[in-house]
């Protein structure tokens, strides 16, 4: 374990171990990239992977995504278990038809005869101070595509555990890494007795009564903040933490709002179109009557993803949030 | 930091710029500036008879599936079919040079190579059927699915062959794609990528000089779609595609490179689509009869013919053999297809995931309460 | 009007004769894409423009998706309008990084110093018995992008009105042009006189009190013929065709629903984080109070398109429509 | 239909293929053996020394450019900055080959390209300070927006060339682009585009030997990147990037040819990055020290200094003359980007489209409100 950092470990670090013990116990795992191997990756995500288990396990690639994942879909046509590294959100684009047309439908096309295990790591999100192409929120693009799991950590354990979960899983998994928690700590550290979490499952990071905060990775603990900042209105807000937006775990999203009455949507994506639209859509479909307030979405406006200077302004933060908790209609209840 | 600052300045001289090591030598990547031959050469004579008679009768039963598939979209049992007539030589090649251990990683107008190789021609129509999207399991027949988004499935090509080579399997990759197919992002990168992992694995261009209506001088301005290999670091060969010897050659040399670690090679094959692009297309808004006429003299069925009958390798009976063989395979092909496909509507769900989620459970429960319904309603 | 046919003309050459009429007043627009020029294209929307008015300007590229929108970003940066015809919606995916990495964004990243006047023609959407990669409804896609307005024509009239607004628009347009309905005719004539359709403005298709069902494109004509089929029932249902997807007109439709009391939407593409998912979120939060039932989807199951021997039993179909409409909670309102 | 009823059987005769016509010599498409080089040969005498001089000025504004931009991420005054440190020979040459109605396609790396063509280097660096996006108006300077996602501003350096010369305007496009950036699809596209379309485009690859970790010999297995032209059927021409006046004189040449309609064509010169990939990037992870040491004594402002001193065409005085203007130009620039760039949030919303939507009306009161809101927080 000369690789990872004494305790507590960050994100990177997790993801890091996941991908290794993955190695370690799987040989048909192979992790691919633009700058995986020698330098570790850009966020030293693969850091140490290639030295340890050979540049044939851990590949530097040419620097072509769609080259990445459509030879990575050949790769797992054969047996091996692929795991891609998309450098930035954005620059998975022009892998866009190989993840449509291949990756997600393989399976389907073949009648199960050829599935695909495969993982396409993804670092999403801004507030890192990126420039363009560097923070986008592409989740909406992955979610409409059926065929792909799409998942996302906001947390260290889950990080490791959710990762050796898209791993091992038999359909291929887009794995979303929220940029501005990779340097993220918690109490998680190497030495935790490895658990991989199931993907599918939603979790209530935080419970509540008066409204139900439904969120992911980056704005997971923005949520948990907004919670803590709301209990000075009054308000006893719920958080749950979906980890995974296909499949979506409509059971621990609906009890929760079904006791609370109350929602909001939380993420960095544009709202228009973007995973809240889905989410508000589901939640009202199968809560309605629970709700005192139209499911309210806190998103990214519907702009391109602005420069450094201004990205504050886009970003939901906990002020924002709040307002839209101030418009859930309170005054409908008494 | 100024000039004056720049470190190692004092000990300056001039050399070459140190990077600067020539990788490969580009000579023998060139292609020949024409088009190998075989048939009606010296070279002939070094092939066994047996195997020009295999090539004969398989080109045979090509040319007669093409035309029975054709047909069968006119009775409304194929929705549609690309006719690889006039191809047969390279389709048939392609399948033949593999091993029974390679792949095979056609393009959607490539039924014919993967019939030769010994797929059930049922299963090999399934798509164009309406049917199924792929009819085949690709891992039993190392058949990839036939590949529709052109060019899509030459990075799968080399995702494969190089992970055989990984694992220490000996198996060669054969991917086909055609001259349109090549100007894709996707050709480029899947080249490059074979080129730099050396991957064991083949790319069979068939230029049949259109991308549907387009015609090569569009699509291209290189002196040939086999130089292109320069630029990757893989020996390009240009090949008569209409000489079933000469294609058999040339990709069988390819592959043996490519199994004894050589790396990869393209090859582009010279021939020509004398059907039009799919039973759907009119061919005549672009191209004019003497074009199809004069590819018409230039057969790859007649070539070989000739070859076999001046060489006494063929008599009479043999080509009439061969065409009764054909013929049979016609009439079975034939009658299977006119019976109706079986198709389960409740295959939509069974295999977009491993495990069905709980969303598409709740569609599938949908579907199934609708076909109920309608089945109750048939019965009344 | 040599290449047009004596009226009523087919949706084909509706949207032939607007690039033809557009092509004719302004020199700067052209026509690029695969088979575009000599064959007409696949669908002989293009069909005649190569020969009225040149190579030049009717141009058959190379067969590169990316290629075609790059080279076409570029033409439209030294002030061309180039109108890009896509084969297929699948086939449009390799162009997606240089859509959404710079079609999408030249006007912004430039602070409006260089907009991209060009329209990115797509047909799209099934039931024409199309092997796989030939039946897509990739809506969402263009819909989650900002920066890209998104415009679909569900009659002939429309189709010119659309395309010659689209054309004219000095933003980029995905116009998505629905396969099935290329074939379909009207009382709209090429000696129509030209009318230009302002982009942005939904228009309701039919009227009615009972319910509204919301829809664009090819599930147009479905759910008028449902809403036909309705009346059996005693359901007197209100059809709304959006037109366009992006910008959307919330007047007109949450005036519908306000007035209804109910809504389903009703598309083609898969339904989860599909169009419909924003359309039901909007107009829930917009039309709360307003509402006797959730606002209801009938999409695409969340399947990769199937095979043509299937894709009935996927089309939002009369039938499931109606059943929809069952489902909006009737016994709630009395 | 059997191969006996093959239209033309009787009249048949075996032709060559006919649609093969070798549509262009290869030969003259092939780049040289070794990399071009001016400076220490002969062929420098051709040189006009005002150009050398100018050159050398440019050179050496470059490079303290360089520096002072990696100094200002060091200070909080920029995000990020990729340097060009050794590259300054095909930064400036690329400049200075262009007319003024010309257009430059710069990639992330070259604002010294857009700098040493005229631009405000302020309004350069705007994007890499965290400013706007686009920090200048493309079409008044006819330079394209640097360009993040590589490769992709190939295509619309032929879009843009192709344009002009359909409305019959005068006009090149010379387009930068990195040794990693030719293994994306969008390189291969552009090229293929430009050479069928014969558009006046000159594509300048600058193969520094890395894309940020990755050396050249994991990107590409070709004799050299200049290679690929010849299957695009455009000439490749190779030469020593370090060497101002050999890429001079290379660039003038292709933006010459592109200018009389003979075609696109690809240089590759070779190069090296001296500084790490970014101020952020850690390169002893990837490459030695003597690597680079080596690297320094090939290094471009040395190279053309010597010639310029050996020559007689510059003497102290002028090499001192040159650094001080460089150091004006840098405390110019340390100076004005030390004031705080001013945003407005509102623009968020003025630029999706030409129009505001309904939707981004909403959005910008809010965010309007948002901001009145906090700053009349500010003033409690
Ligand atoms: C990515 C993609 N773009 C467009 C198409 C539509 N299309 C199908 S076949 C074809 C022409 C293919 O030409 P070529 O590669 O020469 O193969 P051939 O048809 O001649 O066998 C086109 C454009 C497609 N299938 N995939
Ligand atoms: C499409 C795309 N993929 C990945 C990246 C991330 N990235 C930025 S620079 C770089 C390396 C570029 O190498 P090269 O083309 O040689 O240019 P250089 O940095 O050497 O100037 C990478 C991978 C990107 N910007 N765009
Ligand atoms: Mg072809
Ligand atoms: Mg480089």
């Amino acid at each position: 374990m000369t690789t990872v950092a004494a305790k507590p470990a960050t994100m990177a670090q997790a993801l890091q171990r996941a991908m290794r013990d993955a190695m370690a116990e799987d040989p048909t795992v192979h992790v691919m990239g633009e700058d995986v191997g020698t330098l570790g990756g850009v966020f030293r995500v693969t850091d140490g992977l290639a030295k340890e288990f050979g540049e044939d396990r851990c590949t530097d690639t040419p620097l072509a995504e769609a080259g990445i994942l459509g030879t990575a879909v050949g790769m797992a046509m054969y047996g091996l278990r692929p795991v891609v590294e998309m450098q930035f959100d954005a620059f998975a684009y022009p892998a866009f038809e190989q993840l449509i047309s291949h990756v997600a439908r393989m399976r389907n096309r073949t009648r199960g005869a050829m599935p695909l295990p495969l993982v396409v790591r993804v670092p999403y999100g801004g507030g890192i101070g990126g420039v363009e192409h560097h923070s986008d929120s592409s989740e909406a693009y992955y979610m409409a595509t059926p065929g792909l799991h799409v998942v996302t950590p906001a947390t260290v354990a889950d990080a490791y555990g959710l990762l050796r979960a898209a791993i091992a899983s038999d359909d291929p998994v887009v794995f979303l890494e929220p940029k501005r928690l990779y340097w993220s700590k918690s109490d998680w550290s190497p030495d935790t007795p490895a658990q991989v979490e199931p993907i599918g499952r939603a979790v209530v990071r935080r419970t509540g009564r008066s409204a139900t905060l439904i969120t992911y990775g980056p704005s997971v603990p923005v949520c948990l903040e907004a919670a803590e900042a709301a209990r000075a209105e009054g308000w006893d807000l719920e958080v749950v933490d979906l980890r995974s937006l296909v499949p979506f775990d409509d059971e621990t999203v609906c009890a929760s709002v079904r006791r609370t009455g109350r929602a909001v949507v939380v993420h960095e994506a544009n709202g228009f179109a973007g995973p809240g639209a889905e989410i508000a859509a589901r939640v009202t479909e199968r809560c309605f009557h629970h709700l005192e307030a139209p499911v309210l979405r806190v998103a990214g406006f519907d702009i391109p993803y602005p420069p450094p200077m201004l990205e504050r302004h886009h970003l939901p933060g906990v002020d924002r949030i709040l307002d839209a908790v101030a418009r859930l209609q309170w005054e409908a209840e008494s | 930091m100024t000039v004056q600052e720049l470190p190692g300045a004092a000990s300056y001289r001039p050399t070459p710029p140190p990077a600067w090591k020539p990788r490969t030598d580009p000579a023998p990547l060139l292609p020949d500036p024409e088009p190998y031959r075989v048939l009606g050469t010296d070279a002939a004579a070094g092939f066994a008879p047996a195997l020009l008679r295999r090539l004969y009768t398989e080109l045979v039963r090509g040319r007669r599936y093409n035309a029975q598939a054709t047909a069968l979209t006119k009775q409304g049992r194929l929705a549609v079919y690309p006719s690889s007539t006039g191809q047969e030589a390279c389709e048939v090649a392609a399948a033949l040079v593999l091993e029974d251990r390679d792949w095979l990683f056609p393009s959607y107008r490539d039924t014919l190579a993967a019939v030769a190789r010994g797929l059930d021609p049922v299963e090999a129509l399934t798509l164009l059927r309406g049917d199924w999207h792929t009819g085949y399991d690709p891992r039993e027949h190392r058949i990839a699915p036939l590949c529709t988004p052109l060019a899509t499935q030459l990075p799968h090509a080399v995702g494969l062959a190089h992970a055989a080579r990984l694992k220490g399997d000996d198996v060669v990759a054969l991917a086909m794609v055609g001259d349109g197919g090549t100007s894709e992002g996707d050709f480029h990168e899947a080249l490059n990528f074979a080129a730099v992992w050396q991957a064991p694995v083949v790319f069979l261009v068939q230029n049949n000089g259109f991308a549907i209506s387009v015609p090569l001088a569009k699509q291209t301005a290189a002196p040939s779609l086999a130089h292109k290999a320069v630029g990757y670091g893989m020996p390009g060969r240009l090949v008569d595609g209409n000489d079933a010897a000469a294609v058999h050659q040339v990709l069988s040399e390819a592959v043996a490179r490519a199994r004894r670690g050589g790396g990869p090679t393209l090859v582009e094959a010279v021939t020509y689509r004398i059907d039009a692009h799919t039973n759907a297309d009119d061919a005549t808004r672009y191209r004019g009869d003497s074009e199809v006429e004069t590819w018409r003299h230039h057969d790859p069925i007649q070539l070989l013919e000739r070859e076999l009958t001046s060489r006494d390798l063929i008599d009479e009976d043999g080509i009439r053999q061969a065409a009764d063989e054909a013929e049979a395979m016609a009439a079975r092909l034939r009658e299977r297809m006119n019976a109706d496909a079986e198709l389960n509507p409740m295959d939509l769900f069974g295999h977009v995931f491993a495990e069905q989620t709980a969303q598409l459970r709740e569609q599938a429960a949908q579907l199934r309460a609708e076909l109920a319904a309608e089945a109750e309603g048939d019965v009344r």
